[in-house]
């Protein structure tokens, strides 16, 4: 029964869990909780992903009614392999968080804070389930107004973190109604919300410019979470003011979050020949995403903040990711795909070595990093390879990503964009390389007692290290998954009941 | 005769508008939206007699007593400048300041 | 107006206003529900939210700096886009408009014989589209925890004494 | 000497009647425009009312800030509970249609329940809002920043 | 210009409401005051309402509550939508003033130019001190 049920309890269990830890007495209480249910989802999503393998697409229909009438979660290879990312990423930040939420986070305020943390989880993972446009921005609201509350909660430590809270607040709020308008505007058009519904009514109709219009709000209303490159503002304060298990958690998957909707817009809803051949929107994905590379790794060179490097580097990454997607060939998207996973695995592990510096020394800035490599030997080499990863250096998985990305701009013809790939890597190795210089080379302040992080936070740093490490070196099984994803985001109308078929 | 009743209730809806806009004194603003809503109200009851479906009057029911509410919060604002206070007390300073020019 | 007034005082009572006419259009577009709605969380408890946070805050407002050349840019372009889109959509009340015989009858069809109760909005609400509800309810849930956990200790004396420096 | 002796009164006597209100508007929500959010907000500013006027610190006494947020916390729970029920009686999640011998009294008792836990939620949480709010008015606020 | 002329009633509520709409995105954009913003946040988001409202309703339709005198129904989905959207709406406006309370305890103002003067202060000072 758990079986049949799994696509529904994979969101709901860790929902359910959210109100149960307001009636934790002890944050102890609240923590075994939130792990169990992380740790369901993370086993949950993996049987979902060979299910979805097996079956095509898996179907829950909520309530009972059907798909377009009632609200249906609607699983393919494409959603449950950014479940997998999702539940993957907060596992690790829930094992993570054991140690390093005390420090930051006040011991009354605990029990409510894994409610938000539970409730930002489900909430990804609603949105990456969903089959039913406006439920996603349901879940898309749940998750983002959990975030802001946990952006804000960084404020213990550094007020800037109310405001990015509030900044992050306006954006995401006009993104979600430009998301609502959009919606507004093609259901006036079609009629449903069902996105599979919607995509079978959409492919007659074209040149109609409510379509045009819906469908530019609801791009610009995702690309403002997503943070692409004009509409990045909120992220460096937001990233760099939350605590660290936030910023891990929100590195590690919103984005990516985001970035699945985005890709279920342009290929399901709207099926590929309206964004890429009546709008041919790779034109203009391709500048936005080379100027992201560029200007976000320029302005992360001059950062003395690590977090505040990190966080504009995630933004030079989404510029990547757009590249993928403007090549508009089953390449490059699966290359965003490869792409999507790989850097969730080291973004979040780079972020969790972060926060292992800043519960020893208090402190991210690079200074803050001068001779660390001597006296946190072990979160340091995660550290490096972690930002090797990013640079792209072989034997890492961030090599893999930039390899399928280079291919597919080669398998376009587009030479000065493969270069142009490789050159951003360049500049992620002056960035990565000053940290790293200062942790190794520049001797440690001197009455400075900094010792090793506990072993409960090495532990889930490390098994995202390895895994970033045996990934790379084995880079099929990603490659075939991420394949198989992008084939499903592909064929829009694949396993649709006949009543609902074009 | 329902539409006529419509269009004074709109247009004293109006004027009450004018006073909002104009008003010099807090007073006269809280009076204006006070009486807005009371149109409001009326708008309502009379319009859901105009198209046939008189059980809507719950909503002008609703109306009246969140109006009455959102008054007293108002004025209480007015008054005491914060909302905690209980009303058994005297008001902070017993006068409204006077409006500046805005 | 509301965009004028540099004491937010009248624009708390203004926005008050506005909610409730608007409510009142929602009644006589066939809204009542959203316009219960409306009345209730846009008049009463927005009203009182707003006025807390400014006896709080304070309420005179600084007057605008900057150039307006941005947000009026911003404007006109969403302006445009808007108009441009909405010049395809069906003519109000148009009853042949793709919304409304695309899955309607079924909804107000099956209100009767699958449900039986006489809202076709709860219905819909609680029923068709109860996911969407729990959702909602959610959201509600989230923002109170938040509010909680952001407002629920007294007024943070260590904030005020350090201004925020890192510990 | 008391006063505002009116307005007490007044209150006094508003507030029975909006709570009455409130209860009539979520189980007449079927029937008529309304429904658990609707009435969870009335039932939550009949409270706001009495903590207006008679002071936080006796809204506090008859409303307390932590059974509040339990409350809170138990309506979304039983939402989500009547959607395991739908699970647990062999349908899909929120599946009503079982929860009685009849599909159609199914739906009401499924119905009812989910419009209670919505109502319990929002009121609870509106007044949690209203107390957090509230309990901050430590500051004078000047005649000059008005 | 007949044609244009009932064209322009046709959609004169979509209208309106853009209108409405770009009034509160202005606000958010050009206000320094982060309650102001809030009010304009509110306010686009309402103006967003009414364009669903207007999508819904049927000419000569009522209310969609079945009484069995009535017939033509408006369109009740974008009434449920719009119902979660309130929702969302005053969630987002509760944490967004609880926010702009704490950012008025720490930063003893809400005007964004002074916060934005305050912060570059801050680095500067930190600059300093490395």
């Amino acid at each position: 029964m758990i079986r049949q049920h799994l696509a529904i309890l994979q969101v709901m269990l860790p929902m359910l869990c959210a109100p149960l830890c307001v009636f934790a007495r002890r944050p102890v209480i609240a923590w075994l909780i939130a792990t169990a249910a992380t740790l369901f989802a993370l086993a949950g999503s993996f049987i979902l992903f060979a299910q979805a393998l097996n079956a095509g697409v898996i179907s829950y229909h909520l309530g009972g009614w059907a798909p377009p009438w009632g609200i249906e979660f609607r699983l393919d290879a494409a959603n449950s392999f950014v479940l997998i990312i999702v539940s993957l990423v907060g596992a690790v930040c829930m094992i993570y968080g054991r140690d390093s939420i005390p420090r930051e986070i006040k011991s009354s305020d605990q029990p409510l804070f894994y409610t938000m943390m539970m409730l930002c989880f489900s909430g990804m993972l609603g949105v990456t389930s969903t089959g039913d446009a406006f439920n996603l921005f349901v879940f898309l609201e749940i998750f983002s107004l959990s975030s802001y509350v946990l952006v804000a909660m960084g404020a213990g430590s550094d007020r800037r973190a109310l405001t990015a809270a509030f900044t992050y607040l306006l954006l995401g709020t006009i993104g979600a109604t430009f998301f609502v308008i959009g919606l507004g505007f093609i259901y006036v058009l079609t009629g449903t919300l069902n996105m599979a519904d919607i995509a079978v009514r959409i492919a007659g109709m074209s040149g109609s410019g409510t379509l045009h219009v819906g469908f530019a709000f609801i791009i610009v209303g995702i690309g403002l979470k997503l943070a692409i490159f004009p509409l990045h503002l909120w992220l460096p304060n937001a990233y760099t003011h939350a605590p660290s298990v936030v910023t891990a958690l929100l590195a590690g998957t919103s984005t990516k979050v985001a970035l699945y909707a985005l890709l279920r817009m342009l290929y399901t809803v709207f099926s590929p020949d309206l964004p890429f051949e009546a709008l041919i929107l790779h034109y203009l994905f391709l500048p936005l995403g080379l100027t992201a590379v560029f200007v976000a790794s320029i302005i992360a060179l001059f950062q003395s903040d690590v977090k505040r490097l990190l966080a504009w580097s995630s933004i030079a990454q989404s510029g990547y990711f757009l590249l993928g997607v403007s090549f508009a060939n089953i390449g490059g998207l699966t290359a965003t795909l490869v792409h999507m996973f790989n850097h969730a695995i080291m973004k979040s592990s780079l972020f969790l070595a972060v926060g292992c510096v800043v519960y020893r020394t208090g402190s991210c800035s690079v200074a803050s990093f001068r001779g660390l490599g001597q006296k946190m030997p072990w979160t340091m080499s995660a550290f490096v390879i972690g930002g090797l990863s990013m640079i792209g250096v072989p034997a890492t998985v961030g090599f893999v990503s930039k390899w399928y990305l280079v291919l597919a701009a080669l398998e376009r013809g587009w030479w000065p964009v493969a270069f142009a790939i490789v050159a951003g890597s360049l500049l992620a190795l002056f960035y990565f390389g000053r940290v790293i210089e200062a942790a190794y080379l520049q001797p440690s302040p001197e009455n400075s007692a900094v010792t090793e992080a506990p072993v409960s936070m090495l532990a889930p740093l490390w098994a995202l290290t390895i895994s970033c490490l045996a990934l790379g070196i084995n880079s099929e099984l990603t490659v075939s998954t991420a394949r198989a994803a992008a084939e499903a985001l592909l064929a829009p109308h694949a396993g649709l009941p006949a009543h609902m078929g074009p | 005769m329902l539409a006529a009743g419509v269009i004074s209730v709109l247009g004293a809806m109006v004027l009450a508008l004018v006073r909002l806009f104009l008003g010099p004194s807090t007073y006269d603003r809280v009076l204006a939206v006070n009486m807005f809503g009371t149109k409001v109200i009326l708008l309502i009851a009379i319009f859901g007699f105009l198209t046939g479906r008189p059980d809507f009057l719950d909503i002008a029911l609703a109306y009246a007593m969140i109006n009455f509410i959102s008054t007293i919060a108002i004025l209480k604002f007015a008054g005491y400048y914060k909302i905690t206070e209980p009303m058994t007390r005297p008001p902070a300073s017993s006068t409204i300041p006077a409006r500046r020019p805005g | 107006m509301i965009i004028r007034i540099q004491n937010l005082f009248p624009v708390v009572m203004l926005s008050g206003a506005f909610s409730l006419l608007s409510a009142a259009l929602f009644v006589s577009m066939d809204a009542v529900d959203v316009a219960f709605t409306e009345a209730a969380v846009g008049a009463g408890i927005a009203t009182v939210l707003y006025l807390s946070a400014i006896s709080l805050t304070g309420a005179i407002e600084k007057p605008p700096s900057g150039s307006r050349a941005i947000p009026l840019l911003v404007m006109t372009g969403l302006a445009a886009m808007l108009l441009y889109g909405t010049a395809d959509m069906p003519a109000y009340g148009d009853a042949n408009a793709p919304a409304h015989i695309h899955l309607m009858p079924e909804y107000i069809t099956g209100t009767r014989t699958q449900i039986g109760i006489p809202n076709i909005v709860s219905s819909i609400l609680a029923s068709y589209r109860g996911f969407d509800t729990l959702g909602e309810t959610g959201v509600i849930f989230t923002a109170g925890a938040g509010v909680l956990l952001l407002l629920r200790r007294g007024r943070p004396r260590r904030e005020l004494a350090n201004q925020g420096g890192n510990e | 000497m008391k006063h505002h002796l009116i307005l007490l009164m007044a209150a006094k006597l508003m507030i029975p009647p909006i709570l009455l209100f409130a209860l009539y508007v979520q189980f007449h929500g079927d029937y008529g425009p309304g429904g658990g959010f609707q009435a969870g907000v009335i039932f939550a500013s009949a409270f706001i009312l009495y903590g207006l006027v008679f002071g936080l610190d006796e809204l506090r006494r008859v409303a307390p800030l932590s059974a509040v947020t339990k409350l809170m916390a138990a309506g979304w729970g039983l939402y989500i509970g009547v959607g395991y029920a739908g699970v647990a009686t062999g349908g899909m999640f929120l599946d009503y249609g079982r929860l009685s011998s009849d599909p159609i009294a199914g739906q009401h008792t499924g119905i009812f329940l989910v419009e209670l836990g919505v109502g319990m939620a929002v009121a609870s949480t509106m007044l949690a809002i209203y107390q957090c709010f509230a309990a901050h008015q430590s500051r004078e606020l000047t005649d000059d920043e008005w | 210009m007949v044609n244009a002329f009932t064209s322009s009633i046709g959609h004169f509520n979509y209208w309106a409401s853009v209108l409405l709409m770009t009034s509160g995105i202005y606000i958010v954009l050009s206000r320094g005051n982060l309650i102001k913003k809030i009010i304009g946040l509110n306010l686009f988001q309402v103006s967003v309402f009414m364009l669903f409202i207007s999508m819904g309703k049927v000419t000569g339709g009522t209310a969609p509550i079945l009484t069995g005198r009535h017939e033509i129904f408006s369109n009740p989905l974008p009434h449920v939508l719009i119902l979660t959207a309130i929702v969302v709406g005053v969630a987002t406006t509760a944490i967004g003033l609880a926010l702009v309370v704490r950012i008025k305890y720490a930063y003893g103002t809400i005007e964004e130019d002074e916060i934005l003067a305050l912060d570059l202060a801050r680095e500067q000072m930190d600059a300093r001190a490395q």
